[in-house]
């Protein structure tokens, strides 16, 4: 799974994607997150940090595959 | 018209026409420009990168929810991605609502919800250096 | 901008041109047009009759207010005056300041204050007969 | 003095303007809007009726000589 990196999580990361394999068959969204926190502890710095699953805001629950399109989603800052 | 442009291709006049509606007496437009200076810093640009296809996504349903909350016949809404400089437009929000009340608090409401749901980041250049909008905590 | 026009003259997006601000995030631009239905009788078309010198100087008032009470940089407010058909446009005003939240404020204090102040009369035909607006207690 | 009328006070009235000769001088412009509805009683009927004075909405209290330009403002239906 390639994980969708915007804005900011671009520069922490130094990639615009990050590649990821699902390896267990009941990863929730917040476990990623977590997972992702974890490797990248600058991420936990931000305002906030949030999982977007197949382009809807994650509530932390939905359970994550390889083919579901994840998107790192730092504090937005639109308009 | 959802959509997300360039900033130099957002026509304004034509944003407004797509909401024009004959039982609507009231459309009230919101233009966010991009301002020449930010808590006494200079800007000189912005640049918006967007989720686009989440970003289309979330700003239907912004339209929708104008739509039934605030009985809007039409609304649309262009996001601009890219560069920005000084005076050019980041965002046209249009709403067209049968009454005038209707159509403030419905523009609003559509900005407002525009900022927290929407995946598009802005970056900020100064003369000295730039950086992602509330990228510090 | 302030005046007075024939509704065929009124040019929404050099309305909007004349409040841009360097130093404004945010321009609201409030469109009032005609409906095509009030209280279930088909309104054919508006006719907006001025007491001109005086509607220009309590316009003006009302886009000092504005400036003043709610920061604005710059305000322009142009009103229909003659025959104005279905989905023409009766007026346009539209106020650019630094925030947006303003931006709202000012635009529906400005369409409130002229509805009550601004001496302008409004004359709606239907298909049988037509009526001077409030002319009835 | 020519009284200017607009909007339904020129049907009312039957024309677009109405010569008023001052012919006291402590006339305020409340006092005129009482002779003009005591003249006129289909303007009592009006949702409201007032003046202007030179272009301003007058407060009761202006006194009117023939220099002035009034006008008689029925109830305002812009935008």
């Amino acid at each position: 799974m390639k994980i969708l990196l915007f804005g900011i999580t671009k520069d922490i990361i130094g990639s615009s994607t990050l590649d990821y394999t699902v390896d267990q068959t009941d990863l929730t969204s917040e476990s990623l997150l977590e997972l992702l926190k974890e490797k990248y502890p600058e991420l936990s710095k931000l305002r906030s940090i949030a999982l977007a699953v197949n382009g809807e805001h994650a509530n932390g629950t939905e359970v994550i595959s390889d083919k579901d399109e994840v998107a790192l989603i730092p504090p937005m800052s639109g308009g | 018209m959802i959509a997300l442009q360039e900033t130099k291709e957002i026509n304004t006049a034509s944003i407004i026409d797509s909401v024009k509606s004959d039982y609507c007496g009231a459309i009230d437009v919101f233009i966010g420009t991009v301002r020449d200076n930010l808590v006494g810093k200079k800007v000189t640009k912005l640049f918006f990168e967007a989720y686009e296809t989440m970003a289309v996504s979330e700003l239907q349903k912004i339209a929708d929810t104008v739509k039934e909350k605030f009985k809007a016949d039409k609304v649309s809404i262009v996001h601009a991605v890219g560069d920005c400089e000084v005076g050019e437009i980041a965002v046209v929000i249009a709403v067209s609502t049968p009454h005038r009340k209707a159509s403030f608090e419905a523009c609003e409401y559509a900005i407002d919800t525009l900022k927290e749901t929407v995946p598009i980041w802005k970056r900020e250049y100064f003369e000295d250096g730039s950086h992602w909008v509330f990228s510090h905590p």
